[in-house]
């Protein structure tokens, strides 16, 4: 494995208004590696892809790729660079078929004219290879998909491309038996082609099944970065659910502007 | 194939294979209420009586439908198309494509400049507006007001006619303001001759300018837009306001000393001049009424034409409107204007 | 950072906001882009200025702005129903000439029929309402789009009210009452006296609330930010009506000409209304769940086709007042009443001030604010004395002037933010 | 079931389709809610009807048919337009009066500066690239709410025009070459040629596609289907030129009057090329994409800022040429050309075929077909010599029914299925 | 446990246009039990609770509720009987915020007025008893939430009311650890008090933690209805993945209309 990370982001700050969700996170991903991110709901995981993928602009902190220092104003800029991501909030084009959604952004043409045929080839085989089994046709819009199939259409959109990191938000959240352990077969192939890979999950056996780091966010702060070899299950759950685990983890005090629940004013 | 037969369910069953059928197209309902309520019905009545069919439709202010309604007629096989011309553009493109089918045209109201119609009826909208300008200043003459500011409430600035008028009472007044002897003051179009509007745009014209004396408003209804905000600051009567039409709201407003004057157009004069001409040449006549001839500014050519004089109304001759039929006691002489109406003698 | 930590009932920590964190926290929602009418506002002061600088003696008199009330009635009416309408994605074109119909039937009734103000004006409420229910049903029940629905009904009204008005005739009407709706004035006493109502109104409520949400422990408002509001309100009603029940006449030896156009308080009374209604009823939060997502609305039980119904129910009948104060403007009814761009500046008025033609997002306050916009440029302009053709091209650029501080005020509040 | 399965190059199984299996699908989607344009052809046929019973010796004759075309020529030509912008879920109010600003640039040029047509057309057009330039980069670019751009430069536009005609005056032109544009008809000779070669190219089209695909083993429509519609298109195309090639003067005599019209192909070129960038390139996906979910097509990649803007661009583009027709058809331009019901009418032809409002679903072609819609109903009208009123009001009845068929279609099709 | 199911489905067919999605299909729901519906992605769980809550109308077959057959037309019938359910792809307004969504169609008023501190009061105690922690105000939209927080909100607005019926499809697929254990609990909790419970999981190891009965579905058909207690964990997957699992599940042909993928007619 590598020294020098991938991809390395360094005190990133995010606020949207006046809630401040992002705080100093910095987080390395090493090429052939999957580096798992975990934290509890409303950690800031999201948020932190859609900064990596320039969605939201980033308040403060730099992101290194391949170790010069770029600016990602925009998804574009992201996968200029290589990064491609699958979004926890799918974001397919319902009114699109599947196919149209898998190659958005990315059409095959022949001279000025989209070559339909080869796209409708490509598709099937990726669909094929992520264990899909029951669309009726390629050309079904994604607006009557199910759930664990609109997913999977994200994962397959992710891939098709030659990637240098892939960042994937939940992607197994919504498959069945059979698909997941697909996805998860997939995520462990992609790293031992070299690529980066960051898999967000809050399923403890998956994240241990792949990931060769895991780093766990709380409450917006980064708690600690480590290897998957060197933690057990339970301490990254302590660290997932209170910030620490024994040497692991945030300082003792709680962040104070943190508060369980604020009932606002009504209205 | 098409064309050739023409349309037999009119309610006239005397069409023989002679006899052909008219035309009509009328140009909107907003510029004036006469289109709907005045022209259609004469014509109507006329060319029922001479045992004519007729198809008279309105444009309704869309000259894209003007010539849809003409292309229709054309091709239903009218012998004589009588059109009021939204502007002189389109005007013409109906009347080429007429004069190519063979088929008889005349110019109702408007020229159509450059469009060589084979009859012109009308009055004269220059007319009008010189009518108006003298009122104005009769009544302010009437009033010894001195060196008056005069605000224009002119019509909507897409309408043809509203140029005509003003022109018509620009002549008149211009001399007036040149010699200092008249202020001009605020000068506004009112698009789509819309009422409402007119009322803001006046409202704001005496915000600006307190002093205004006189206002020279278009038609009846920018006159009455214009009365309601004098009304407001109570210089109804004191600010002599002009209109045209002859409507019953104009002439109530004439009647009460709101209103100045408005101008009285017989218009069924003027359907019964063309429907003249229009029901002798479907009979395949030669017409014999168009006696005076008007040259087109454009084309240089004279068109055989009817010629009327519009008339300008004060309280003296509301009656006039009445004897003529044009407005019922009825409808004039409601209970907030039965004294009015005493006093200007219609009974 | 010091903050009071109160346990509620629900037993829930809370922060107990002082002034400080209530405008730090009010600065911070600007900043991240929730701006609510401010843009508004702001561009209305900006043409205020613009105005005022250009036309200082008269844009700035007290005559002025008793007309910009008038002036702005039916298009503020109009706009406050289609704020319904278009909270549900929905559109209605017809609201123009259904202003215009309904300002028939009442003149109709008045000078033909020779009937009562207090016959002829809840007819012509009824026939907004009939209307209204006509064009619901055909967009909810057949599930035709609104847009063709409402398009239809602006043709067939532009044909009802010329038939109406046999072909082309202006109707007049003579009825004191109706022609002082949107012409008359408060007496100075019944100027001040609403004014203060207003005022202790709006503070009784406030104050109450504050009390009984304390009194649960639930977070209230740092009760100097609610004096100050209460404050605001009163300043700005009681500068208004002085600046109102000044003498304004042109000519006050001959007519005096002061007071509270008594649309003023129709306005308001309309705004209280229905802001009440979108904000404080089930039923208002119906139609905002309706408008924001229309599956999860029917998931959630809401009979969302009879929301559906009801906000074209409440437009037109919103378009008939506005008909109504239309024809009292102008004492008479003609084939062009709601017609011309009546529709488009009432759309434009809502969108202006923040209403969304997607649905979901809106508020009755911003169609009079937006309302107030549109009729500060009509106005403006008139007293600027262009020709036509400048005017139309004035016009449009003030409104979009007016629409890009809107724009960029949100745009440089989400680049530091959101 | 007999189904042949055959093994295509992805190693997938697949369903060779049959003309029975794809009847049985086509019925199966219809039976879904799938209608496509179906329901505004049956409209258009339903129309077609009621006014060919009523007005049968002149709806149904030649003339009136050739009429239709150069009567629908600016409305069908915004609405293409349109069906760009609102595919992205915005509107263009100023669409109309655009086309009446580029219709004044060539009127301006030919009549006033004596130019010649291939000058003052290609400047109209030009003109209309730019305003949609100005528009777009408005909306995209400040993030203004479209509707308030476009209600700006609905009014700004009107101005324009009365500036650029003095103030109300119309100016004629006598290019022939421009008034044949939407007056003239082509030869016998090449109406047939063009007939031909418009079946030609359709066939030659459609079984290359087949052969293309069944060279690689992927599924193709059954040859009979594909040679069913082959010989549809020939069979509609060639009888309306064999109607529009016989002589249809009213006085053979005065005047020979014969031929496709030629804005018949302007029209049909238009639609073409349109309906191919948006079905067949990538530049039309994403703008199906950005009106679907403007965030994912943004998380796509795809530049969203410039797609909103060339959406203008076509849409005031297409405005142009619809202008420069209506100029032609009237041989002259005035301060009202564009204006009056245009703008609603060619919305109403785009949301009549089928286009959504909300963005994301939309062809070109439901734009033509709207508009023939509309068409045939302003016709239709025309000969029914009904009183302005009544026209109206029929007007808008018509419409609504026509809407209705599509409604009631889509509302039986999916209580059976989805 | 009773003997009389308190919702039973016998027959349910349905159809999307050309595509039938549910054959014959019928489930038993028992009150005091959790009957876990399990199947594969596309296999129709999400279309089935659709067709009993009367979002989309069945083609053919019988909803028995309490003995009594019922027609449910819209999701309004479905609640009045008493059934809740909380949807896989959540449907919340995006435009309101926690508290209005939680109440949204029962709203509590005083008079005619929105009763807005009573619901603040509730809507923060269910929260609370979810494990809701990172949630800022309850005044927040809730189109601002992550994945999990808008879950949260959405089983919380389900478990509000009295029901007799609840059915969450696939409730736990965005929560984090502590999260999917509270709402596993609450399920128990549910049927213990005597509720019927319908749970949609991928997830074999919750299934097996609280459900007792379980159903699987297999492309549109009901493959199985078992006891938990006499089925492993394994069958379960063989009748998710195959139809089938040694005497338990469908014939064995496999059904001829469905095809692994289908490529359509490209345009
Ligand atoms: N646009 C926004 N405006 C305000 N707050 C936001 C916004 N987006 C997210 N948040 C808040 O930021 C916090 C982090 O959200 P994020 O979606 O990153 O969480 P997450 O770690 O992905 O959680 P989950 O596991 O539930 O997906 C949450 O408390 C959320 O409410
Ligand atoms: N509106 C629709 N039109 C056409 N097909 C549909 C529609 N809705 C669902 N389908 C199809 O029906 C099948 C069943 O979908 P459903 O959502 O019920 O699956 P599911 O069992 O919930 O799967 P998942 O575990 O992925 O949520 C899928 O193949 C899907 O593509
Ligand atoms: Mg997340
Ligand atoms: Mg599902």
């Amino acid at each position: 494995m590598a020294a020098t990370p991938l991809l390395e982001l360094r005190g990133i700050d995010k606020s949207f208004g006046p809630v401040q969700v992002l705080h100093d996170v910095g987080l390395s991903v090493y090429p052939g590696e999957v580096t798992a991110l975990v934290g509890d709901n409303g950690a800031g995981k999201s948020t932190l892809v859609k900064c990596i993928s320039g969605i939201y602009p980033i308040d403060g902190g730099t992101v290194t790729f391949e170790g010069n220092e770029v600016a990602i104003h925009s998804p574009r800029d992201a996968s200029a660079l290589g990064i491609e991501v699958v979004y926890q909030d799918l974001a397919l084009c319902d009114n699109l078929d599947i196919v149209q959604n898998m190659f958005l952004g990315r059409e095959k043409t022949s001279g000025i004219v989209l070559d339909e045929a080869t796209m409708e080839e490509m598709a099937g085989e990726t669909l094929r290879s992520l264990s899909v089994r029951t669309v009726k046709s390629l050309r079904q819009l994604v607006a009557s998909l199910s759930g664990g199939q609109r997913q999977t259409v994200a994962i397959a959109k992710a891939v098709l491309w030659n990637s240098r990191v892939v960042i994937l938000d939940e992607p197994t959240a919504a498959l069945g038996v059979a698909q997941t352990a697909q996805v998860l077969e997939l995520v462990r192939r992609l790293a031992d082609n070299g690529l980066g890979v960051v898999l967000i999950s809050h399923n403890m056996n998956d994240v241990f099944a792949v990931s060769d780091r895991i780093a766990a966010l709380y409450l917006g702060r980064m708690a600690a970065q480590v290897k998957a070899s060197d933690v057990t299950h339970s301490q990254i759950v302590e660290l997932i659910t209170g910030g620490r685990s024994g040497n692991l983890g945030l300082p003792a005090e709680k962040p104070s502007e943190f508060i369980d629940i604020t009932p606002g004013e009504a209205q | 194939a098409c064309g050739s037969e023409s349309g037999s369910d009119g309610d006239s069953g005397s069409s023989g294979s002679s006899v052909g059928k008219v035309g009509v197209i009328l140009p909107d309902t907003k510029s004036s209420a006469r289109w709907a309520t005045a022209d259609l019905k004469y014509l109507t009545d006329a060319f029922k009586a001479a045992g004519v069919e007729a198809d008279i439709q309105n444009a309704q202010g869309d000259k894209t439908q003007f010539q849809t309604i003409a292309d229709g007629m054309i091709s239903s096989g009218v012998k004589v198309l009588v059109i009021v011309n939204l502007d002189s553009g389109t005007g013409k493109a109906v009347l080429d494509k007429a004069k190519a089918a063979g088929i008889a045209t005349i110019d109702y109201d408007r020229l159509t400049l450059n469009g060589g119609a084979d009859y012109y009826v009308s009055f004269d909208n220059v007319e009008v507006g010189k009518l108006q300008g003298q009122g104005l200043i009769d009544c302010l003459t009437e009033k010894k007001v001195t060196k008056p500011v005069v605000a224009y409430l002119n019509g909507s600035p897409t309408d043809n006619n509203a140029t005509l008028f003003k022109e018509g009472y620009d002549s008149i007044l211009k001399p007036k303001f040149d010699s200092g002897e008249y202020t001009k003051g605020p000068d506004q179009d009112v698009p789509d001759w819309d009422n409402v509007q007119g009322g803001t745009l006046f409202e704001q014209m005496l915000t600006t300018n307190k002093d205004i004396k006189g206002v020279l408003a278009a038609n009846d209804g920018l006159g009455n837009a214009a009365i309601q905000v004098l009304k407001k600051n109570k210089l109804n009567g004191q600010v002599p306001v002009t209109g045209q039409d002859a409507t019953v709201q104009g002439l109530q407003n004439v009647l009460v000393g709101d209103q100045c004057m408005t101008v009285y157009k017989a218009i069924k004069q003027e359907a019964d001049a063309a429907s003249e001409l229009a029901i002798a040449l479907a009979k395949g006549q030669a017409p014999t009424s168009a006696t005076g001839s008007i040259t087109d500014p454009e084309s240089k050519k004279d068109v055989k034409s009817v010629l009327l004089k519009p008339q300008s109304i004060t309280k003296a001759n509301v009656k006039d409107v009445v004897t003529d039929g044009f407005v019922t006691k009825e409808e004039l002489c409601t209970a907030d204007f039965a004294k009015a109406c005493t006093d200007a003698g219609i009974s | 950072m010091t903050t009071t930590t109160t346990t509620t009932a629900g037993g829930i920590q809370a922060v107990k906001p002082t002034v400080a964190s209530h405008i730090r926290d009010y600065w911070g929602r600007v900043r991240g882009g929730d701006l609510g009418s401010l843009p508004a506002v702001l561009g209305l002061l900006v043409l205020a200025l613009i105005f005022g600088v250009a036309r200082s003696d008269t844009f700035l008199s007290a005559l002025n702005f008793a007309n910009l009330f008038t002036q702005s009635a039916q298009v503020v009416f109009i706009a406050m129903g289609l704020v319904f309408v278009l909270l549900l994605g929905e559109i209605d074109l017809s609201a123009g000439f259904a202003s215009g119909v309904c300002g028939a039937v009442m003149a109709i009734l008045l000078t033909n029929h020779g009937l009562p103000w207090y016959v002829a004006i809840p007819a012509a409420m009824l026939a907004g309402i009939v209307i209204g229910l006509m064009l619901g049903v055909l967009v909810a029940k057949l599930g035709i789009p609104s847009f063709v629905v409402t398009l239809a009904a602006f043709l067939g009204f532009q044909g009802v009210l010329l038939t109406m008005l046999k072909g082309g005739q202006n109707i007049s009407i003579t009825d004191e009452f109706v022609k002082s709706l949107n012409n008359g004035n408060l007496s100075t006493a019944w100027s001040w006296g609403l004014a203060i109502l207003a005022v202790v109104g709006y503070a009784g409520i406030q104050l109450n609330r504050v009390r009984s949400r304390a009194a649960r422990n639930l977070i209230t408002d740092p009760i100097g930010i609610v004096l100050f509001r209460i404050g605001g309100l009163a300043v700005l009603l009681f500068a208004a009506t002085a600046v109102l029940t000044q003498e304004r006449a042109i000519n006050p030896a001959i007519n005096s000409l002061k007071g509270v156009p008594i649309v003023v308080p129709i306005i308001a009374i309309a705004m209280i209304i229905w802001s009440f209604v979108l904000g404080r009823t089930t039923y208002g939060r119906h139609v905002y769940a309706v408008g924001g997502n229309t599956e999860a609305a029917r998931r959630a039980g809401i009979p969302v086709d009879r929301i559906r119904i009801s906000v074209f129910v409440i437009c037109s009948f919103m378009a008939s007042i506005g008909g109504i104060l239309v024809v009292s403007r102008a004492s008479s009814v003609d084939p062009n009443t709601g017609g011309s761009n009546i529709l488009l500046y009432s759309v434009g008025a809502a969108v202006i001030g923040g209403t969304s033609l997607f649905g979901g997002k809106g508020k009755v306050i911003n169609a009079v604010i937006g309302g107030a916009v549109i009729a500060v440029i009509d106005n403006g302009m008139g007293l600027m004395g262009f020709s036509s053709g400048q005017k139309y091209i004035f016009t449009g650029l003030v409104l979009l002037a007016a629409a890009s501080v809107d724009a960029l005020a949100r745009r440089r509040a989400s680049a530091t933010g959101s």
